[in-house]
């Protein structure tokens, strides 16, 4: 079961790739990255199954980690929007080139 | 410096040198006219400096109307008084060498010029025949032209600044002949250039005067290139450059008419060319009839133009080693001579006539030096250095009268040009009889000096190599290059002195004779155009009419005081090709040809005077121009403009070419595009930065993918 | 059994990541991202990691998710997802490089079970020794506060910058 | 004299003092007012100037190659030393710097208008910097006073330039540290590869001497070291930075670039690439290269400098030109031509700096550079004229001043080895003539018709003091070359003799293999006139590095990814 | 003393910096509360209390130096590699800190969590340097990050800064889920997240070699991102640009080092038997940020973005130092941290004077006259360029031959030659603002009261510079230090050459 695992993980670390490429709304692309984390900690719980308890540690870890990352990402996106009203990143272009 | 002068100065006093021959101060001859300049030039300075102020407070310095100053009076005898001061000590050096048998030049070395590893140049001087002939000749006729010069530049407000050149010139011409080595030579060589770049532009608020210095100089320059090449080539073969080295060395080191000695003979020629305005670059030297006449008189007639007679009488030996070379210096003298003649038949300028006379000249010496007479070669520049120095003073004489008049009346007419003369025997007779004994000189007329040293150079070329058909031809054109001489110069002398005065009423009542501190030099010159031929009188000629059967004091003097110089190259020369043949190339002998010459040259002036004096002159304005092939002669043969199209303006145009487009298109420019180029790739390059996340997020993803692919894979 | 129900927890994860990626609707996204969340967390259990598969559920899809809804409705974004979608040649883009980077890792990935590391290591049966030992919150709790009290502490201080953070930036009076 | 130097430890001190006493005199120009710094910085220069004239008597020519050398540790790890000594080479440059600042401050009194503190300290940065390239005796140091000669210049032309100065600047700073970085990794690349047999690390000009390299080496690094020499020099075709450096630059600018900076280039080549690429630097192919480019430079540089409307550009062309004779000097690889490189280096820094001089107190004057702008100045200010002839005499090389002995000697040593090229350089004789007379017709001569420059003042007394020694300067080096000539020969010579035994049958790689303290040696040991010895002071003493380990040429340059 | 960590209380001496800059950290925050009503803490007052705090955590810093850690299994280190890269992330807060308080007051931001996430983020970042273990390496590097992000998204009333805040934080935390891959498929293919231990397993061949690949792969993707390498520098510009001018300095400088400094770590200790793997990737990576950073820095005309180009092209050099991998090499990127996190936050310093202390005049052309108008200022502006540039005389030139002679002892003669040819590139950039600075007047209306700098921000460009200079002329010391901080690491090169058994 471990390879299955870990190709699942795969498989949903790169659909959060895609997300994360072809959307445009902020929080959804954060909402990918979040499935990029969920990806990464499958891969280490099907790892800890043979190497050892250390693994389910370091998914708990990462959810903190990923939370923490909510709380400033999303704080940011409510900042942005304050200036932008939207989301959509492509509206967020003053920086460039 | 200060040790180095200190011991200059003991080795003049304190040693003796081999042979009995002591001379005496020989470095002071060089000192007293760099002396000369020195305080000139600071008069000069001085005098500069106060022209400029009145200039800035917007008026002409005028010296004619207001009293001479300090810095005017001075110079009067400054300049002329270190070149008298020379003068006599050149002749008691002369003196002192006429009484011993000298084998051997004395050397004096002063200090170590340039030395490093085997090169060991000295500033030494040497004294030996050949250099005091030149020295005297330099000095006393050099002495001369300074008095005539008071004169004739008194009222100029460069006054003093003309003697300093002057000095300094006559400081480089000494050092030109009195060197010891190559480059010493080469540094009165080149200055000697210098000071006519700066004599000739010495009014160089006319444009073309300053054109004709500068002409002048680039053109000497073309022959320094090929004396220092020369220099190159004897350095690596010999190691060194002192002339005692080089000429005791070369018939054992050089190969007869080997490349190298053939090398070295052709470059010197190029210098000598240059320096001696032959063809093909003696374009400068009509040219340098800009600056004053006395300045024509000394530089570019009697002396600097003769230094590449002398050198190439110095470099006898390499001459007589190399066929090749000096046939070409001979064939370069023939073509000159005859080429310049040609030139001078159709010239209206008094200066420019005698220009070309001198080029014609120097011709002949060249070929006289150029088939192995060297002794001949040094005579016809000595005598040439009398006549042709009187000519020009007195030609100065005329110009400073005609000036004098014209000026008087504010008439514009070209002070120079002899149609606007005539008749100018009745205003200065004295003037009108120095330049007559000069002519007859210069034409060749028994007794006068030309006559014993021209005809003495035709003679050995013909003689010279009698297998030879080029020996014959240069004989040949000799001969009329000869004639044609008589005949300009009787009619310079017919259109300026005789006929009927041109100048105009007005203008004739101010025509006068020079004052004394002019016409007392013409005398002296003129005696000397008429003895000066009596020291080198061959044996046969002395013997028969034209020697007054025994009368003259001397025969083959001059031969004999030089064998010890020309000992080798004649051995060298008789080795290889024999010696002189004792018959021209169509028979017959010293005096028969003597005769010929004379007789020839004497219907010459006589028909051509006539003739000239029988047409009827025109003033300049009014004159027609010149047409068919007189005009071509008028134009001198259009040489200047040949080179003009095929060398000036193609370099100049090349070197606009360069700057345009090598340096600013293509160096530049690449320059430049390499660094607008990164400029446009970095703006290219930030392109990509959009601004936009989800193309950063891609880009970092296919990066991402190129580093897990190159890992993996 | 477990096999089976893994490929089904698997599809549905699969189906819900897609889901994610693919639904314009803001909040239909966070409802497939639940649904993921959870069939991970039905995974979780297949794997011996009881504990974290309710964490995932209560944390992740309880929390962190609804924080996530919390904003969209904040922010009232539910109508703002018309051109929310790449589409044309970047879609076919960013799939072609997700695809190729998936099918890199899969290549790697292929023979991790025969990893002769493992012989070294406990493995399941350890594992469920483990488990059986001191639970599963016990098996993990005791490394996380001997072993990990470094890194413990770290979120400690991780999670204050967290705060202070968003704190600083999004609360509205300066 | 030497009495008193002794007594002084002049040879102890006078190295460190002439590099840093330039520093400390910063100090005093920034605390010196605005009128006065200029006064300042022209007292500190002079007396930099006294002191370093003892050298000329403290220096031996005799004694060892090198001399008034110390040794101290600075960056320890990489082996890096503050080592200073002076060969006969370096000595005269030195000179001619300490020479040339404060006639070159001297000389912009009144062309430095404002900011002056700034610009005065700013030369005395580059004369610190300028020392102490010449004065390095470690490569290291040697290279950091190289690149520290930049920055001052950059400002100097950049801040009191021309119109476009800027452009000017900016070009003159890339073109040269593009050539300088390069050499850089060279200089590593040397300092790893003499480090290949185990020793420590140094970057000692004598401990990297004699480096054990294959041909091919050689050539890179010889490329590395040339192209920075290169285009400081300027070699054609990389001499298009100097005319606008030149143009633009302010008048003490321009004389410090012509007078000393250009030096530095030919010091390089002298004093670094031909010892230390022996077998590259005697390759046919390159020797031949390099005399084209020469001689190219001498012509070509000759010919664009004759076009020129302006004529500070028409003098930075002949600075191109000359510098050609310096290159060929140096790459005929004779005795001659080397000494008559460096007199040319002297002879150019005097004439041209004189020319930049002359060319400045015209700009004061009038605030033009176009030639056609003049004409007939010899009227007004005569004394100026004549400053301006004999200086373009001297220019052009007429005998009798310094310009004819460097160039005589340098187309003597060149004709030794390759007659052609000789005497296609030789030409270059005539088209000196063909630039600088023109030019100095269309100034000094012709029809004073502007009015403008009717009322044009003369030289004052200050401007006489300036040139006054230059033009005698001139002539005397022109008259009596020989003190120069006899102590630049030791260096001279150790060059050339140690290029031609390193590379006799063949292969340098061979014999340095076989015993490299003997190559070494052979550098200090002088067969010829004088016995030069090894300095007795122990810390560069040479260590045996025989049985050199090289990595296998295959490793090298094998970095791709 | 000797710690052997047979209890876990042994990890309180040896993290005593951290744990004293957080407590420190803290208190700032808590000086900084305010009641809504009343007037702000003066930010100055907060800065010079954060100092307090920075200085102690050097005090004890410098205290570590007497510690000995006995057992390498311990996920905090002390060797030389972590003190000395805590000097450069203290040095970087403190500068930072210095120069901030007039632009904080100015901009009204909320001096004292702004000075509290400076110090944690530097707290974050020393545990960066000092672990070995990747978990706890991942928390830290998310620690400094999310104070980063919260950093650069700051100035909520600028919305450039929010964009830049949500730029940085998206594609922050994307790269960070490659960097967290990876550190799961190296801990499955060696069972280990202890560098050592990798390093031993991996040298062994015990793992599983396609596994570590990929983990290897993910792992150098994402620490490339934390050190903008091109092309993962996508987001450096424009946060750079967007964020506040002081907290660009501390993302230039210290955020900078402390992702090179764990980089560094992770592939020396961990993966030094993978070097032929390995070193391409590094080498593209280093070739591709010096040519293109460089290029595109050139078409800048933003003073601030320009720095920020600027910035990526150093993280090309120090990838030269990681390309080559050998102990100077690896000293050279310890030495050009330091000296690039002092000349940079010093550029930066005075770009916030030029700016108003905002973000007004950041346009090259506003530095026309400047050197008129404050010389002084415009001196030690020059002076940081060109140790920038890489000048002789000043640190950056020490610390670019530091690395050239890395380069070079590794003989990627390539990759040197690139670096000195980016070098000259970047001479222009940086020499034009130079000009701009120097030789060209200033425009009308322009005083010289409008470029106004504050005691602490003088007083930390006077210590860079001086810095600066120092180290450009004396620079043996610390270049010892940094040999001898490098001790252990780099052997990976060397292994390779067959130079060293």
């Amino acid at each position: 079961m471990l390879v299955e695992a870990l190709v699942l993980s795969a498989i949903l670390f790169v659909i959060g790739t895609l997300g994360v490429l072809v959307r445009r709304n902020a929080i959804i692309m954060f909402l990918c990255i979040e499935l990029q984390l969920n990806a990464v900690n499958l891969s280490f719980v099907a790892f800890s199954r043979y190497l050892g308890i250390e693994g389910q540690i370091y998914v708990f870890f990462v959810m903190t980690v990923a939370a923490a990352e909510a709380a400033v990402g999303l704080a940011i996106i409510i900042s942005i929007f304050r200036h932008y009203e939207s989301v959509n990143v492509e509206n967020f272009n003053l920086l460039k080139w | 410096m200060s040790e180095s002068t200190l011991s200059a100065v003991a080795a003049d006093v304190g040693q003796v040198a081999g042979g009995g021959f002591d001379p005496v101060l020989p470095g002071l001859i060089l000192l007293l006219p760099l002396l000369g300049f020195a305080v000139n030039g600071a008069l000069a300075l001085a005098s500069g400096s106060r022209s400029a102020t009145a200039l800035r407070e917007g008026r002409e310095e005028d010296h004619a109307s207001s009293a001479r100053p300090l810095t005017h009076t001075l110079p009067t005898w400054v300049g002329p008084g270190v070149m008298l001061a020379a003068f006599l000590l050149t002749a008691v050096n002369f003196v002192g060498m006429l009484g011993v048998e000298l084998a051997e030049p004395v050397i004096r070395t002063y200090w170590t010029w340039m030395a490093t590893g085997a090169l060991s140049v000295e500033a030494a001087i040497q004294l030996d025949q050949l250099s005091l002939i030149m020295m005297m000749v330099i000095t006393g006729v050099g002495f001369l032209i300074h008095v005539f010069s008071v004169g004739y530049m008194k009222e100029d407000p460069g006054y003093p600044r003309y003697f300093a050149y002057l000095n300094l010139f006559v400081f480089f011409m000494l050092t030109l002949v009195m060197g010891a080595n190559f480059p010493m030579m080469f540094v009165g060589w080149e200055g000697v250039g210098l000071c006519s770049y700066l004599l000739i532009g010495f009014w160089f608020r006319d444009r073309e005067k300053a054109n004709a210095g500068k002409k002048a100089f680039i053109v000497n320059r073309v022959g320094d290139f090929g004396l220092l090449v020369a220099m190159f080539i004897l350095f690596a073969v010999f190691g060194t450059l002192d002339y005692q080295a080089i000429f005791g060395a070369a018939p054992d080191t050089l190969v007869y008419g080997g490349a190298t000695v053939t090398a070295v003979t052709l470059f010197l020629l190029l210098g000598a060319a240059g320096k001696s305005a032959q063809v093909p670059l003696y374009v400068w030297l009509p040219d340098a009839m800009a600056g004053p006449t006395p300045v024509s008189a000394l530089i570019h007639a009697a002396t600097m133009v003769t230094a590449g007679v002398y050198l190439v009488a110095r470099s006898s030996v390499l001459f007589a080693m190399a066929p090749v070379g000096a046939a070409a210096v001979a064939t370069v003298g023939a073509i000159t001579a005859l080429f310049a003649a040609t030139i001078a038949l159709k010239q209206y300028d008094i200066k420019k006539v005698l220009a070309y006379s001198t080029v014609s000249q120097l011709g002949f010496m060249f070929m006289g030096v150029g088939v192995g007479a060297y002794a001949a070669g040094v005579f016809h520049l000595m005598t040439h250095a009398f006549f042709k120095a009187l000519l020009f003073l007195g030609a100065g004489a005329v110009i400073h009268s005609m000036h004098h008049a014209l000026h008087a009346t504010h008439k514009d007419w070209d002070a120079q040009d002899m149609r606007n003369m005539g008749g100018l025997r009745r205003f200065m007779p004295a003037t009108w009889i120095t330049m007559w004994v000069a002519t007859l000189a210069i034409a060749g007329i028994w007794p006068f000096a030309g006559f014993f040293s021209k005809d003495e150079i035709i003679w050995y070329v013909g003689t010279s190599a009698p297998a030879s058909v080029l020996y014959t031809v240069l004989w040949g054109m000799a001969i009329a290059t000869a004639l044609l001489t008589a005949f300009y110069m009787t009619r310079m002398m017919v259109m300026t002195f005789h006929g009927p005065n041109r100048t105009g009423g007005a203008e004739a009542k101010h025509l006068h004779e020079a004052p004394l501190n002019m016409t007392i030099p013409l005398g002296i010159l003129a005696v000397l155009s008429v003895f000066g031929g009596w020291i080198n009188v061959p044996g046969s000629v002395r013997d028969s009419f034209f020697g007054g059967f025994g009368l003259l004091p001397m025969s083959d003097w001059l031969d004999r005081w030089l064998e010890p110089l020309t000992a080798t190259a004649y051995q060298i020369r008789v080795d290889q090709l024999g010696a002189y043949a004792s018959t021209s190339p169509v028979g017959g002998g010293h005096v028969l040809w003597g005769a010929i010459a004379t007789g020839l040259a004497l219907a010459v002036v006589i028909i051509g005077a006539r003739v000239v004096g029988s047409r009827e002159i025109r003033p300049a304005v009014d004159s027609p121009e010149p047409t068919g092939f007189g005009k071509i002669l008028h134009d001198k043969w259009y040489v200047d403009e040949l080179y003009d199209r095929i060398l000036v303006r193609p370099i100049q145009s090349l070197s606009r070419a360069c700057w345009r487009w090598i340096d600013q298109v293509i160096i530049d420019g690449t320059v430049n595009a390499v660094g607008s180029m990164a400029r446009g790739f970095g703006w290219f390059g930030s392109l990509v930065q959009t601004g936009q996340l989800n193309t950063y997020a891609f880009i970092l993803t296919l990066g991402a993918l190129v580093v897990l692919g190159v890992l993996i894979l | 059994m477990a096999d089976i129900l893994f490929f089904i927890f698997a599809a549905m994860a699969i189906g819900g990541g897609f889901g994610v990626v693919l639904q314009k609707n803001p909040v239909g996204s966070l409802l497939f991202m639940v649904g993921t969340l959870a069939s991970v967390a039905g995974i979780y259990v297949l794997l011996d990691a009881h504990f974290l598969a309710a964490i995932q559920v209560m944390v992740y899809a309880g929390a962190i998710m609804v924080l996530f809804l919390f904003v969209i409705m904040l922010l009232n974004l539910g109508h703002d997802y018309r051109d929310d979608i790449k589409s044309g040649l970047g879609l076919f883009a960013a799939f072609a490089v997700t695809g190729a980077i998936a099918g890199l890792l899969a290549r790697q990935l292929r023979g991790a079970g025969d990893n002769p590391l493992l012989a070294h290591f406990p493995g399941p049966e350890g594992m469920e020794q483990l488990l059986a030992e001191q639970g599963a919150i016990g098996a993990i709790a005791r490394p996380l506060f001997t072993d990990y009290v470094v890194a413990f502490e770290l979120t400690g201080i991780l999670l204050l910058v967290a705060l202070v953070g968003a704190v600083a930036i999004a609360k509205r009076r300066v | 004299m030497s009495g008193l130097l002794q007594a002084s430890a002049y040879e102890s001190w006078i190295l460190h003092a002439l590099i840093w006493l330039p520093l400390l005199g910063i100090l005093g120009v920034l605390a010196s007012s605005e009128e006065r710094a200029k006064h300042f910085a022209f007292a500190w220069t002079s007396g930099l100037f006294v002191l370093s004239l003892g050298l000329l008597w403290a220096f031996d020519p005799a004694g060892p190659l090198f001399q008034f050398t110390s040794d101290a540790p600075w960056i320890e790890l990489w082996g890096v030393g503050y080592s200073l000594g002076i060969d006969g080479i370096s000595l005269f440059m030195i000179l001619l710097t300490t020479f040339i600042m404060p006639v070159a401050i001297l000389g912009a009194y009144r062309y430095i208008g404002e900011k002056r503190r700034a610009f005065y300290a700013l030369m005395l940065l580059l004369q610190t910097g300028i020392v102490g390239v010449f004065a390095s005796m470690d490569l290291f140091l040697f290279y950091i006073f190289f690149e520290l000669t930049l920055v001052p210049m950059y400002f100097i032309v950049g801040v009191w330039g021309g119109e476009r100065r800027v452009y000017a600047a900016v070009k003159f700073f890339l073109y040269t540290a593009l050539g300088s970085l390069l050499m850089l990794v060279g200089i590593l690349y040397l300092y790893i590869q003499a480090q290949a047999g185990g020793a420590p690390p140094s970057f000692h000009y004598l401990e990297l001497l004699g480096t054990p390299l294959t041909l091919g080496e050689q050539l890179w690094l010889f490329a590395a070291f040339a192209l920075a020499f290169a285009i400081k020099v300027p070699l054609f075709p990389f001499h298009t930075w100097l005319p606008d450096a030149h143009v633009e630059a302010p008048t003490p600018g321009s004389v410090v670039l012509a007078a000393v900076l250009l030096k530095l280039g030919a010091y390089g080549f002298i004093r670094f690439v031909l010892p230390f690429f022996p077998d590259a630097a005697t390759h046919p192919t390159v020797v031949m290269v390099m005399l084209v480019l020469g001689v190219v430079g001498i012509i070509y540089a000759a010919w664009v400098a004759a076009v020129q409307p302006d004529a500070k550009k028409l003098v930075a062309y002949t600075s191109v030109a000359h510098m050609g004779f310096v290159v060929l000097g140096i790459f005929a690889l004779t005795l001659n031509g080397l000494q008559g490189g460096l007199l040319v280096m002297i002879s150019h820094g005097i004439s041209t700096g004189a020319l930049f001089l002359l060319l400045g107190m015209l700009y004061e004057r009038r605030h033009t550079r176009l030639i056609e702008d003049f004409g007939g100045l010899a009227r007004v200010a005569p004394l100026l004229a004549t400053a301006f002839v004999i200086t373009a005499l001297a220019t052009i090389g007429v005998p009798g001043t310094s310009g004819f002995v460097g160039e005589f000697l340098a187309l003597l040593g060149t004709w030794e080895r390759h007659p052609i090229i000789a005497l296609v350089g030789t030409t270059g004789v005539i088209f000196a003539a063909y630039y600088m007379l023109p030019m100095v017709q269309k100034i000094l001569f012709n029809e004073l018709d502007r009015e403008e420059n009717r009322t044009m003042p003369d030289l004052s007394g200050r401007e006489i003091a300036v040139l006054a020694p230059l033009v005698a300067l001139m002539v005397l080096l022109g008259v009596f070359p020989t003190p120069v000539l006899d102590r630049m020969e030791p260096g001279a010579r150790a060059v050339v003799e140690y290029v031609e035994e390193t590379t006799r049958d063949g292969s340098l790689l061979e014999a340095a293999r076989l015993d490299r303290v003997d190559t070494q040696s052979r550098f200090v040991h002088d067969s010829g006139r004088h016995e030069l010895l090894i300095s007795p002071d122990p810390t560069w003493s040479l260590s045996d590095r025989s049985g050199a380990f090289r990595i296998p040429d295959d490793h090298i340059l094998r970095d791709e990814g | 003393m000797t710690l052997d960590f047979a209890s876990n209380a042994d990890y309180l001496w040896v993290l005593l910096p951290e744990i004293v800059l957080s407590v420190w950290a803290m208190v700032v925050l808590l000086a900084g509360v305010r009641r809504p009503d009343d007037p702000p803490v003066n930010p100055e007052v907060l800065g010079w209390l954060s100092l307090v705090g920075i200085a102690l955590a050097a005090g004890v810093n410098g205290w570590l130096y007497g510690v000995t850690s006995t057992n390498p299994a311990a996920m905090i280190t002390v060797d030389g590699f972590r003190l000395f890269s805590n000097w450069i992330f203290l040095l970087g807060a403190a500068l930072t800190i210095l120069i901030a308080p007039a632009y904080v007051a100015r901009q009204r931001l909320q001096a004292g969590e702004f000075y509290t996430l400076i110090l944690l983020a530097t707290v974050g970042m020393m545990f960066m340097g000092g672990t070995r273990n990747l978990i706890l390496l991942f928390l830290a590097l998310e620690t400094m990050s999310i104070a980063a992000y919260v950093l650069t998204a700051y100035n909520r009333r600028d919305r450039r800064s929010a964009e830049g805040g949500l730029k940085y934080f998206l594609l922050g935390s994307f790269s960070s889920g490659f960097l967290l891959y990876g550190i799961a498929l190296v801990w499955g293919a060696t069972g280990s997240v202890h560098l050592p231990e990798i390093g031993a397993t991996v040298e062994a061949g015990a793992g599983f070699t396609g596994l570590l690949l990929a983990g290897m792969a993910l792992l150098a993707i994402g620490f490339a991102f934390k050190v903008a390498a091109v092309p993962f520098h996508m987001w450096t510009p424009d946060v750079y640009e967007g964020a506040p001018s002081p907290a660009t300095a501390f993302m230039a400088a210290a955020v900078k080092a402390a992702s090179f400094v764990a980089f560094v770590r992770v592939f020396m200790e961990a993966f030094p038997a993978l070097y032929e793997s390995w070193y391409p990737i590094m080498w593209w990576l280093a070739a591709f940020t010096m040519v293109i950073a460089n290029v595109v820095a050139l078409s800048q005309s933003n003073v601030k973005r320009m720095l920020a180009y600027s910035s990526v092209a150093h993280g090309g050099y120090l990838l030269v130092a990681l390309a080559a991998a050998n102990q100077m090499a690896m000293a050279g990127l310890l030495f050009y941290l330091l000296v690039y996190t002092v000349m940079t936050v010093g550029a930066f310093g005075v770009l916030m004077v030029v700016a108003h202390h905002g973000e007004d005049r950041l346009q090259v052309e506003d530095y026309a006259g400047f050197g008129a108008m404050r010389p002084l200022l415009a001196v030690l502006f020059t002076i940081f360029l060109l140790s920038l540039a890489g000048f002789p005389g000043t640190a950056g030139f020490m610390a670019k031959i530091y690395l050239l002679q890395g380069a070079v002892d590794s003989q990627l003669w390539t990759l040197s030659i690139l670096l000195v040819l980016t070098t000259v590139v970047s001479y222009y950039y940086y020499l034009r603002v130079a000009w701009f600075m120097w030789m060209r007047p200033a425009p009308e209306g322009q005083v010289a009261a409008s470029f106004w700098a504050p005691l602490p921000l003088k007083v930390a460009l006077v210590a860079g510079a001086g810095i600066i200079l120092y180290l450009g002329i004396f620079p043996g010391g610390l270049l010892d230090e940094a040999m001898a901080s490098a001790e252990g690491l780099g052997l990976a090169r060397d292994v390779f050459l067959g130079l060293r058994p």
